[in-house]
């Protein structure tokens, strides 16, 4: 039965993932895409990996989706979407082909010979789960062991808002998409975008223990964000670009004064102190929640909003 | 055939035709798209292939593929930041086609 | 560590600061280029004549810099090094003296001189390498550094020259790296005079030793403007004629010609190389091209092209001295290295004040012109006496060397090149001689600078009167131990002593 | 040791918090800090090669954690060396873009530079072969960054072109990383390589994480997107990219060359880089000879020694561990030179541009009569690049031609001379333009003498290298695990 159920998400998968990079429509390969995103978050259920799920749906459909649709109707708005689009050489399509089969063929001969791993590093994470400050083993990884990769993983997302805001020159300036002036999207949003902060906060919650987290968290905020935006509700007109600034580096700015306190303590750098684990691993996700909520909801925003079309030139002057 | 294996093919799967995808496409748009799709595709391989080999759930693997989802989301963003400035200025949704290099 | 052991090292710093502080001084300041032109050049006699003492009373002064492992930068003073950096640092004085006048009120000057300083430093280095290794190093610099110098002018006519310059001696330059790399790879760091190491390694492998043996003399060649690789000497002609002065007699073609005398003398050593022979070949070569650059030299029109190819063919002189198995032989070579620079250089200056002072280019022109510029025409006399080898001046010392030198190592049809190559030289001098002083002058002259001296300004005329002056001197005080006879007689006593 | 004192976290803090705090503070307040920050490096990183050449290699367990279970950073003797030339080369170029950037323009250059600075501290660093990932996408998207705020049709193009070759080029290494993960069931690059395990999916991995950095090092044939993105920068980040970052794709190839003894198992992938490099020699210095913008032929170069620096590793043999040494110390040099050369000669070229306000090479005539010293720093730059004599690269070519001999691959022999005579042509070709005396007076701009200086500083540095070299060859010599995985 599970066999049958792991078949038909596979099918699924292949048969929704080449639609999706085949479709004569991008919007439909948009819309295959976001689709994969769901049915992949079935998948990682089934690998037995619910923190995936949730992220999968929340960052790699619903965000990413949301990005890819919004760029989609901007190009479909000036009407040359599909005009410009010739299609591609005869050589091109064999190289793909070749370095496509190539590929599988090489995955597959690695894949079926796979040796038994001499290290089994669950068996530390078990033994060192108490040592944490939370119970929940994903938590533990990403916070604790190795939390290094994650505050440089904080950095690749607050880097890529900085590159945004590097080719905007006008910060302030206002996103050519009008809000949706529908009386009964309004009402609905009243509703579910509570609904969503309080979902995001549980995930938050949650993530110490169970399932959830700071980014699924931050993914949940950030769509309540972009509805908001979405719905005439400007966050980044609302507050000040100043605030914008602080909240976006919120989590980084708290992950990285965490992890040099402890150097300046005497420890290595981000080792927490003796019992000390859950409460600052609490105090960070809370920060990056927020930061995440909003420097998704930036991305959105700046991808949206049109670049200036005469740049103050002068790139070496002084 | 464990679940783990199925969905390391279905990442293998995945990996081919997002790499297809990459090298046949010009648009930028689509090339995007493909590239996801290898994303996902290793994701898929990372934990499937790992549990497959240590034969339980493990939570290392699963905490690396967060970070790489979340990685691959800035990627994306910063790309379509990128592209749409390129369609901005020059009002094309690919590269232009240089055969001299 | 003896205080003489920093000595080479002064040495080369003297041009290297000079050359520095001058690439840093605004065009206009050219009195106190000049200043440190000349005094770096003073300085710099002072210094080797500290070193010639220490090289009399047999003591080396050497300074090391470990580079890599198991490879040395060494800079060492020995006799033979002392006979090529003395003979640099007095013609660079004079060079320089020459190269004030000569570009007095020109563009460009901060560049030039700052280049030219750069050359003699490389020069120096070239000179008192101790090891193939340091040796490359400088003869590259030397390339370098020349090369603005060559399109210094900046006319299409320089540039290609320049590009043909680079083309030769790069191509050299790289024959020469894989000479020594593989020499290197074979034996490790072999400093010049160690023949017993090279000895054992041609017992070793002795076709690959053979091989390399022709790399570098191959690569040396190029700068040595041996025949096939001389195209890029008369090319070069269009630079400036210090810097053609430059190229002929100081720095350039010789530092091909010395690299080849260490090859021969410091690395693979005279015996073994007689022995495998390696000496034979060159000894052709020379020959041939002795005479084919004094035939070219017969049929150019333009004066600076005659001499530079009676460069070409007196160049080989030196390797044919050195092909010569026996110590006559050698002193031949080695001397003519001196006096061949003495000589070519006064020509170069003649050459030179006759284009600068009234224009003169070609041959034909000079009809009269003894009169006109009577101290000029005297020196340019005295350098082509010297080059046909006629006594009293230098040339005849280093000819007749050469020809016991070849009577002693049996190769008697030396004799019948010497003696064929005298009488071309004779041809294409003696009409000129005869031009400048028998033939009436023949209307106005092409492009006379208008000026209150009868001759060349006193900045052009003193060096060439000097370095003529020098080489009859060299000729006729043969006999004392510091002239250049005698210090060539002191290097081939301690290189056949060995 | 005392904790406090090891530089090493605060090799990472220090440009982390610079990024934090240059997005924060008002625009004319950026430069100022970055300054102190600038210094603080410079001082954590001799300290650091203080620390090593004393102590010997350095682990630093990131969180108190041990690995495998959590990350640690490694200084050994080739990370020191990295660590101190990328300070001094990212100090120079942004004192450079300090003084040549406007003030908005500088305001963005801080924090990417920060970030920029950070992930390849953290590259150098890195013992993780997962943390080596996240570290690369930093990289990447800094450096994309980077090259995109030029904000000109030119840049743009460049930067989506670099983003999609980076983003491909880290989702293979990435696949990599998966594969081996699965076989060994660890990330550390100490476990791995005790555990390390010669079957079809290492070998798969492994080339898998070969074919991803070469992507992102930009070996021929994969070079295309590099010239664009390296020529069409500002001139700062083009200096920074091409000494820099392309060194860090190159330098965790190294890593897991040596370490995982790659050397020992598929010679047959060490020649095939060999003849990649050799490809990119060729091709890279020809298409550099045909270029007529004067930042496209420096572009091209770098994609040329690209493939010097790709010869070390044909020569990496097994069997011959005095050519090897020769091979790794040879690489190393070029790699040190080219950085501190080429950085000379794009910021050099800057300033040519600037000069003459147009940025093809016929433009430049009188430059040579009017900017010597311009030219003096481009050429000193040129003559490391050539292989000539006294430089940092001839010694490393010197090295690696001792090398072939030893190893008896003459081959590679032929490819460095022909390569040093084509370098030489594309670069006197420039020289040959400068050099043309025109009719005009001077009458070209004129950049402050400070942005002179400092593209002369690194020139300087590329040919001081020729008479230093000793130095960084001990150091990468230090004893640690990488040396005792060396053959």
């Amino acid at each position: 039965m599970n066999l049958l159920i792991d078949l038909t998400l596979l099918t699924g998968i292949l048969a929704i993932a080449a639609t999706s990079l085949l479709s004569r429509s991008l919007f439909q390969s948009v819309i295959f895409f976001i689709l994969l995103g769901l049915t992949l978050a079935l998948g990682w259920i089934r690998l037995g990996a619910p923190d995936i799920a949730l992220a999968e749906a929340a960052i790699g459909a619903g965000i990413t989706g949301v990005l890819l649709l919004d760029t989609l109707g901007h190009l479909k708005k000036t009407g040359k979407l599909d005009k410009d689009e010739h299609r591609p050489s005869y050589p091109r399509l064999l190289l793909a082909i070749l370095s496509s089969v190539t590929l599988v063929v090489l995955l597959l001969w690695a894949v079926f010979h796979q040796p038994t791993p001499a290290i089994q590093l669950h068996l530390l994470v078990e033994e060192a789960l108490p040592d944490s400050g939370v119970s929940h083993q994903i938590t533990a990884v990403l916070l604790n062991f190795r939390s290094y990769d994650t505050l440089l993983e904080v950095g690749v997302l607050v880097l890529a808002v900085l590159v945004g805001l590097a080719l905007q020159t006008d910060q302030h300036q206002q996103d050519s998409l009008p809000g949706l002036p529908n009386p009964l999207l309004h009402a609905c949003l009243t509703l579910l975008v509570p609904a969503m902060l309080i979902t995001s906060m549980y995930l938050l919650w949650a993530g110490s223990d169970r399932p959830g987290g700071a980014f699924q968290a931050g993914a949940m905020l950030a769509a309540a964000f972009i509805l908001l935006h979405l719905s005439g509700i400007k966050l980044s007109a609302q507050l000040s670009h100043r605030m914008m600034q602080f909240g976006l580096l919120l989590g980084f700015t708290v992950f990285l004064v965490v992890a040099t306190s402890s150097v300046i303590g005497g420890r290595p750098l981000l080792a927490y102190p003796d019992g000390g684990a859950g409460l600052l691993i609490l105090l960070i996700e809370l920060a990056l929640t927020l930061s995440i909520g909003l420097i998704l909801l930036s991305l959105f925003t700046i991808a949206n909003s049109p670049p200036l079309s005469s740049r103050s030139g002068g790139s070496n002057g002084h | 055939m464990d679940t783990n294996l199925i969905f390391t093919l279905g990442g293998i799967g995945l990996c081919g035709l997002g790499l297809f995808g990459f090298i046949y496409h010009c648009h930028l748009l689509r090339r995007l798209i493909a590239f996801n799709l290898i994303g996902n595709g290793t994701f898929l391989i990372m934990v499937g292939f790992a549990q497959r080999g240590q034969g339980v759930t493990d939570h290392v693997i699963q905490a690396l593929v967060l970070t790489g989802i979340v990685v691959a989301v800035s990627a994306t963003a910063l790309a379509l930041v990128l592209i749409r400035r390129w369609f901005h200025l020059k009002g094309s949704t690919q590269l232009p086609e240089d055969d001299a290099s | 560590m003896n205080w003489t052991d920093s000595l080479p090292l002064a040495v080369l710093m003297t041009s290297f600061l000079a050359a520095t502080i001058i690439f840093m001084l605004p065009e206009q300041k050219h009195i106190l280029r000049s200043t440190i032109n000349l005094g770096a050049a003073c300085i710099k006699i002072i210094l080797i004549i500290f070193l010639i003492q220490a090289v009399l009373q047999q003591n080396y002064p050497e300074v090391r810099l470990e580079v890599l492992p198991g490879l040395d930068l060494i800079l060492r003073a020995d006799s033979l090094a002392i006979l090529f950096a003395g003979l640099s640092s007095v013609l660079w004085l004079f060079t320089t003296l020459y190269a004030i006048g000569y570009l007095e009120n020109s563009p460009n000057r901060s560049r030039f001189f700052g280049y030219f300083s750069l050359c003699v430093a490389s020069t120096m280095g070239i000179s008192l390498a101790g090891n193939l290794f340091t040796f490359l190093i400088f003869y590259e610099l030397l390339t370098l550094s020349t090369y603005p110098l060559v399109v210094h002018r900046g006319n299409t006519a320089s540039i290609k020259a320049g590009r043909t310059y680079l083309i030769y001696t790069l191509t050299g330059g790289v024959v020469l790296l894989l000479g020594v790399a593989s020499l290197y790879a074979l034996g490790g760091d072999i400093a010049f005079g160690d023949i017993e190491r090279t000895a054992a390694l041609v017992g070793t492998w002795p076709e690959l030793m053979t091989i390399i043996f022709i790399l570098l003399i191959a690569g040396l060649g190029v700068k040595a403007a041996i025949f096939p690789f001389h195209g890029w000497l008369p090319t070069a002609m269009v630079a400036p004629a210090p810097v053609s002065a430059l190229l002929h007699a100081v720095a350039v073609v010789k530092a091909g010609a010395f690299g080849i005398v260490r090859v021969v003398y410091d690395i693979y050593g005279i015996e073994l190389s007689w022995q495998q022979g390696l000496l034979y070949p060159i000894a052709i070569i020379a020959s041939f091209t002795i005479l084919y650059g004094s035939w070219r030299a017969l049929q150019q029109i333009d004066i600076k092209k005659r001499l530079a190819f009676s460069t070409v063919s007196q160049v080989s002189y030196i390797l044919l001295g050195i092909s010569l198995f026996g110590p006559l032989g050698t002193i031949g070579g080695l001397v003519h290295l001196l006096h061949q620079g003495l000589m070519k250089v006064t020509l170069f200056f003649c050459a030179g004040n006759y284009a600068e002072t009234l224009g003169i280019h070609k041959i034909h022109e000079l009809d009269g012109v003894g009169q006109r510029m009577p101290f000029t025409s005297i020196a340019f006399t005295v350098g082509a006496m010297g080059m046909i080898g006629l006594p009293p001046v230098a040339g005849f010392i280093s000819k007749w060397y050469l020809g016991m030198g070849a009577l002693e190592a049996n190769m008697g049809w030396v004799i019948f090149i010497l003696i064929g190559s005298s009488l071309l030289n004779a041809a294409y001098f003696l009409p000129v001689l005869k031009r400048i002083w028998f033939n009436p002058q023949q209307g106005s002259w092409p492009h006379e600078r208008v000026s209150n001296c009868r001759d060349a300004i006193p900045l052009l005329l003193i060096p060439a009167l000097v370095t003529a002056s020098l080489s009859i001197a060299a000729g006729l005080f043969a006999s004392s131990i510091l002239s250049p006879l005698g210090w060539a007689e002191l290097i081939t006593l301690r290189e056949y002593l060995r | 040791m005392n904790m406090i004192l090891s530089p090493i976290p605060w090799l990472l803090v220090i440009p982390l918090a610079g990024a934090v705090l240059t997005m924060l503070i008002p625009l004319n307040w950026r430069s100022p800090a970055s300054m102190f920050g600038l210094l603080t490096q410079l001082l954590a990183s001799l300290l650091l090669g203080y620390q090593v050449s004393q102590y010997g290699t350095q682990i630093y367990a990131m969180a108190d954690w041990q690995a495998p279970l959590g990350i640690a950073l490694r200084a050994d003797g080739l990370a020191t060396l990295f660590i101190l030339m990328s300070s001094l080369v990212a100090t120079a170029c942004a004192l450079y873009a300090h003084l040549y950037l406007n003030l908005t323009k500088r305001g963005h250059f801080w924090p990417l530079l920060w970030f920029l600075w950070a992930s390849l501290n953290g590259i150098w660093l890195a013992a993780d072969t997962f943390n080596l990932y996240v570290g690369l996408e930093l990289l990447t998207f800094a450096a994309v960054g980077l090259v995109a705020f030029a904000s000109d049709e030119r840049s743009l193009e460049a930067s989506i072109r670099y983003l999609y070759a980076a983003l491909l080029g880290s989702m293979a290494y990435l696949l990599g990383v998966a594969l081996l993960y699965g076989a060994q069931g660890t990330l550390a690059m100490d476990s791995l390589a005790e555990t390390w395990h010669w079957g079809p999916t290492n070998q798969v991995a492994i080339t898998l994480i070969l074919g991803g950095l070469l992507l992102k090092t930009a070996v021929f044939p994969m070079h295309t997107w590099l010239p664009p993105a390296h020529g069409g920068a500002l001139t700062p980040v083009s200096a920074l990219l091409s000494a820099l970052v392309i060194k860090a794709s190159f330098y965790i190839l190294l890593r897991f060359w040596v370490e995982f003894e790659v050397y020992r198992h598929l010679p047959s992938l060490s020649q095939l880089l060999g003849v990649l490099g050799a490809g990119a020699i060729i091709w890279g210095g020809w298409m550099a000879l045909k270029q007529t913008h004067l930042k496209m032929v420096v572009a091209y170069s770098t994609v040329a020694q690209i493939g010097y620096i790709s010869l070390m590793f044909p020569l990496l043999t097994a069997e011959n561990s005095e050519a090897s040494l020769m091979a790794y110390h040879g690489g190393i040099l070029m790699l040190l030179a080219h950085a501190f050369a080429k950085a000379g000669m794009f910021l050099a070229a800057g300033n040519l541009i600037y000069c003459t306000g147009k940025p093809d090479l016929a433009s430049l005539a009188g430059m040579s009569r009017y900017r010597p010293l311009n030219i003096f720093a481009f050429g000193l730059a040129g003559v490391s690049l050539m292989g000539l004599p006294p430089s940092g690269g001839f010694n490393a070519k010197w090295l690696l031609l001792q090398s072939s001999f030893l190893s008896g691959q003459w081959w590679w022999i032929v490819v460095l001379l022909i390569g040093s005579l084509l370098s030489a042509a594309y670069i006197f070709r420039v020289f040959a333009y400068t050099y043309q005396e025109t009719e005009a007076t001077d009458s070209f701009r004129r950049p402050p003498i400070t942005i002179e200086l400092i593209a002369l500083c690194l020139s300087v540095a590329s040919i001081l290298l020729g008479f230093l070299s000793i130095w960084p060859v001990n150091v990468v010599s230090l004893p640690g695990p990488f040396m005792e995985a060396m053959p």
